[in-house]
């Protein structure tokens, strides 16, 4: 057996591949959204499906997205896997009613006798410069939705590995895709037998001693970034991925969190009502006589997404991530 | 090139991609709902099934009249009625075959009966010891919808997808004339006529949205003049006609299962009842309207056809009503038990594998409903 | 001049009126909703005002969420002030792209010149036996929409005055009423000249010294019983009325918490991802070094709303509160 | 009384409730899309508005040309082109009477700035330093909508409230093919048919939404069969004949400033460029079929119609040409500055007041924006 080596590939490629390999595997996947065929999508995460597999497996839908969604609902009571795709973030609003009273309803509604395992990808977060209701980062709507799995790659291996899963799963999933790392690059081999990762498990990126960056999605690799840039700063910073939001890896960011002894949660969504919140509060429930100061949050400011101008300004970027670990009272330990 | 340049070459012609891609006129409904009983067509149906729809729609209104009264005693949350409605109840359902699928509203459990599923299990949504009471596979009936409109695209998709793994389903949606105003109306029409998904919308126009008449609705000629706007047929029917209704839907049915598409139906009817038990109708209708439509009764629209025509008597009659009378004793007595209920139940089907803070949940649960017991114990003794 | 006396009135008494005054005050304010004209409304909240005012005025529209906030933002655009009634908290997710998408933004995607003052009523929560989507509590929905106030009353004159304030104010307001609390009395005088109440102003409806409840809306009354319940176990508990979860009124939040050092967050809707994280995490950022026990949280379960038979189980009541009073690490003060 | 007992008394009859409320007839579109150029209908047409129209096309797709160039010099975020649909782009804004309102959507910024709006403010949104640039009142232009089929109830509600008020305003919305298939879009006719609001509803139908072409979003005869389902009338026309389309707008206009309600228009029509300059057209569609549409160009169509009744000369042409390239060159100027921003702008129109957090944010955004022009001096120095 040769070893194939690493080649670099983008979080978009490893996406392609995890619905190719899902829909070569498992005939009952279907792919449905808009431009999805043809196309390819408008970031060619679909691209060449509708070609191999035809267009009854993926399928340019009529625009419409709560037809979508509640199509694909249908196509799941019968036995079907839908892979749905949401074009942008705020697009995924009109299919909410579906959404929230029937996708994350179902299985409860039958005693479990009518699940629902649809997949929906929605590329979300900004940093690409969008116009309006293109970078919205909704994920605070999915967590506080029981019934919802919500999961999110921060790195070109788990798009692949996480995209799998959510498509095995029995349950709903909200794949939210970080749109501005669909085109982050990583050594990786599409040709070697890769490794479904489980769902509901965070992984630490970076191991450190001072405090944790409790982060996912977009704001991986910007966490990464700090944490190097702190060094000069003599602080060591650990950063936990979570990947998944629900459910909620309590054990693995907890632990680390009683480590270090403090915490910043980053990511960039709104502060008020975002996921930062609830990651907090319970960390500050479970790990309070740990905690040396408060967890604090670096997230989005509390207003629309700013146009592309602008959001430089409304990103939580390096600097002001530092600025949070140095508001951890370190002078409390001296 | 410029414009001026291009001058030269052009010549005017009609819009390239112009072609009416189907014609119209077929997809129009006819000017009045369609009828048979009373009329000629009805010498061409079929005895068995005007005695078999007859007998239904004396239990359905039994079973109407009985859920009513369990709601008077505490026994049912709230239950809207179908009184009025039992053509289309029983004619969604007898029209199908049983490998097909039904897509109930809230207000259709009489429709859900008449397709198989067991009476109290039909009514656990009402009743409040669960949501949905019946698997959905066995008799193949979608869970009845609360939220409008939203099953009409469930519908078409699994219509969709049994098309596409070549089984031969058939989906049947119902819905009310006010839930056609919602946008899952139009996508669900739009998406079935786009992939031809053998798909049959029931649009029962009762005449109101709780208090909403229908002018205040919409200002279409009917709600079947939607259909064309989909690209596929509208027919119109008298709702209150069993026969009719039976009819056009099984044709309907037949289309689809033939691969020609959907088709939207309007059934014109009326709700005999409050919109449920909790409303008070007069406050938004007057009674000269109900006494006209009580005149216009399903059930005495067919009972005087079958029995003008000689193919039911008064024995068979007072059958028909013994056996309701009998199914409405059983009904009671069964709804008259209380439901066996788990607390346990919260926490088990929200996903495939609780979430570990689910457990967390369920165990504080357990917890203190153990403390309660224990508390209650200790009273006692 | 006479004091009238004080008579007993229901809550939906007092929104009625409110709704009355609104109207009367002010031609510009129009009513719409399914069944609001004629029936008066589902929960009768409307009653009486298509009489009064006319048609126009209070309107019974085709059944249809996101047309009925669609048009509510037209009709705000050319300057009227649309009062739009949702009839349950689930049936108003069709509109939700409306809402997100244009009612929150609207504002500021015009730089000011064109504000949306449309008040939009939902009754929401749940202890009324309500079937599946009639008892949601989906207030983590809204919190998580920059552009939106959110508001809710807890008592009969806060149902006037908060709604009398929602209606004057030139911003959109989801005002989110506690159906169970509809028919709740109070001594309320509606012929009186009237307070409208500011926004954004929590109030402190029960003082104490032990420890504070944070809530709103629904389980206001819960915890002011569950206070009297807790002077048996020694406890003085404050319990603060938050009123409006956006703008959040911080200041009297923590000054309770700073004055008890102990804090309980109590709400109907699910914990994960629910207001609680956001307060929990929010107080302990700005009160940290006076906190004796972490911010715990008395929630609903993370569970598809029950059904009518097994709510009781769900909704957090007095023993649930004081479990969690119990947990405040007593202890650590002996 | 039982059903038995009811039997004496009832006679057939057709349900009571049944009238059709609207004669379907005359709301069902022509077969073919209505055309004025090239046939006899163009003798009536006003040779000043022509002459009109045609400066105004030729404005248009200048102005679509220099935003492309604009897109590959970075100083634009991303342009929608319009080019081959200038006719609708145009007639849409002048057929409206300056206190009506326009709703476009994000394609349409041609129609804004026909209307007058500041051709540079009406880029603010695809530029990227704002959302929305111009003052919606100063010329009742709603804001570029972006989610698809949201605006149209805005301007039904709009229009609903001032027919309220009293005031003869007509809200004419735009809406492409695509959009047609959303909910928003329903609901938005539905209402105005019901509220018989002054609405015009004008559907270029483009052939794609961004790469599904029209018979996979829908199988209807013509969109404009849509209309006959809510009770309004619908109107086909040729999109890329400019006297056409002003007509069959001016008309609907007309019809609802006079109280007659909503019409919805599908102008037929094509776009020639890709969805937007991100977009790569080929992947979807063919040469020969955009080469088809090239030859119905709708300036050409116009400039033939004038040249050979003599209502225009080489002169006039290229005066009309000479005109598009001053604004061009103006536009380019403009556009060639730096958009003036303020970062603090994020904070200050959220709300009426900003609330105490926002202001707490802001601030730790000024203290950032200051140490980082601190350090740059730092640097500088
Ligand atoms: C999305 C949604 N909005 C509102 C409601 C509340 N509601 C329940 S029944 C009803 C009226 C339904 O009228 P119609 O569709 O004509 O059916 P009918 O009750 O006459 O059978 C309304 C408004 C709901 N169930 N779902
Ligand atoms: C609600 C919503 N869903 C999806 C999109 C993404 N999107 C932008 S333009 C477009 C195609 C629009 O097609 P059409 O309505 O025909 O207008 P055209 O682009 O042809 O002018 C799509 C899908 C959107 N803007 N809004
Ligand atoms: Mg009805
Ligand atoms: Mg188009």
């Amino acid at each position: 057996m040769t070893t194939v080596a690493l080649k670099p590939a983008t979080m978009a490629q490893a996406l392609t591949r995890a619905l190719r390999d899902a829909m070569a595997d498992d005939p009952a996947v279907h792919v449905l959204g808009e431009d999805v065929g043809t196309l390819g999508g408008v970031f060619r995460i679909t691209d060449g499906l509708a070609k191999e597999f035809g267009d009854d497996r993926c399928t340019d839908t009529p625009l419409a997205e709560a037809g979508i969604l509640g199509t694909a609902v249908g196509m799941a009571m019968y036995g079907l896997r839908p892979v749905v795709e949401m074009q942008f973030d705020a697009f995924a609003y009109p299919a909410f009613e579906q959404l929230a009273s029937h996708v994350a309803k179902m299985r409860n509604r039958t005693r479990g006798k009518m699940p629902l395992p649809i997949t929906i990808r929605i590329p979300y977060g900004g940093g690409i410069g969008g116009v309006e209701h293109h970078s919205d980062s909704s994920e605070a709507y999915y967590m506080a939705t029981p019934g919802l799995h919500v999961v999110t790659p921060a790195t070109v291996a788990d798009a692949y590995g996480l995209l799998r899963a959510a498509i095995a799963s029995d349950d709903p999933v909200v794949f939210l895709e970080p749109k501005r790392l669909y085109w982050s690059k990583d050594s990786w081999n599409p040709d070697e037998p890769q490794t479904v990762e489980p769902l509901g498990r965070a992984v630490v990126r970076r191991t450190g001693t001072s405090a944790t960056l409790i982060t996912y999605g977009p704001s991986v690799p910007v966490c990464l970034e700090a944490a190097e840039a702190a060094r000069a700063e003599g602080w060591d910073l650990e950063v936990v991925d979570l990947r998944s939001l629900v459910p909620f890896d309590d054990e693995t960011v907890c632990a680390s969190v009683r480590r270090t002894g403090r915490a910043v949660v980053v990511h960039e969504a709104g502060s008020f009502g975002g996921p930062g919140g609830e990651i907090a509060a319970r960390v500050t429930e479970r790990c309070f006589h740990h905690l040396e100061a408060p967890v604090l949050r670096v997230a989005g400011f509390d207003i629309p997404y700013p146009p592309p101008m602008l959001e430089r300004h409304h990103l939580p970027g390096v600097d002001r991530i530092l600025d949070a670990v140095a508001r951890l009272q370190w002078e409390a330990e001296s | 090139m410029t414009v001026m340049e291009q001058r030269g070459a052009y010549r005017p012609s009609p819009p390239p991609a112009w072609q009416p891609r189907t014609d119209p006129a077929p997809l129009l409904p006819d000017a009045e709902p369609y009828r048979v009983l009373g009329t000629e067509a009805a010498a061409k149906a079929d005895p068995e099934l005007l005695r078999r729809l007859y007998a239904q729609l004396v239990l359905g209104r039994r079973y109407n009249t009985q859920a009513t009264a369990l709601t008077k005693q505490g026994r049912l949350a709230v239950y809207p009625s179908s009184t009025g409605q039992e053509a289309c109840e029983v004619a969604a359902a007898l029209c199908l075959q049983e490998h097909d699928w039904l897509f109930p509203s809230y207000r259709d459990t009489l429709a859900v009966v008449a397709r198989g599923v067991d009476p109290v299990e039909a009514l656990t949504l009402l009743r409040g010891n669960w949501h949905t009471g019946y698997d959905p596979y066995e008799h193949r009936v979608a869970p009845l919808s609360t939220p409008l409109a939203t099953q009409l695209p469930h519908a078409v998709g699994l219509a969709h997808a049994a098309r596409l793994k070549g089984d031969d389903v058939v989906a049947l949606a119902m819905i009310g004339d006010g839930g056609t105003s919602e946008g899952d109306f139009h996508e669900a029409l739009n998406f079935a006529a786009v992939w031809q998904a053998p798909v049959v919308f029931l649009v029962q126009n009762n005449g109101f949205a709780i208090s909403v008449p229908l002018a205040k609705q919409t200002a279409a000629p009917s709600l079947a003049h939607k259909a064309v706007g989909y690209g596929m047929p509208g027919r119109l029917v008298d709702g209150n006609d069993a026969a009719a209704v039976h009819e056009v839907l099984g044709d309907a049915v037949r289309h689809a299962r033939a691969g020609g598409g959907p088709t939207l139906v309007e059934a014109v009817t009326y709700r005999i009842d409050a919109h449920t038990n909790a409303d008070d109708a007069t406050r938004y209708r007057g009674d000269a309207e109900v006494e006209a439509w009580r005149a216009h009764d399903p059930i005495q629209l067919l009972e005087r056809e079958l029995t003008e025509r000689g193919l039911i008597d008064e024995d068979g009659i007072a059958t028909a009503r013994e056996d309701a009378e009998a199914m409405a004793a059983r009904l009671r007595e069964r709804m008259n038990q209380d439901a066996p209920l788990d607390p346990m139940d919260l926490f088990a089907h929200v996903y495939a594998e609780p979430t570990p803070q689910l457990r967390e949940q369920q165990d504080r649960l357990r917890a203190e409903l153990q403390a309660e017991a224990e508390a209650e114990e200790g009273t006692a003794r």
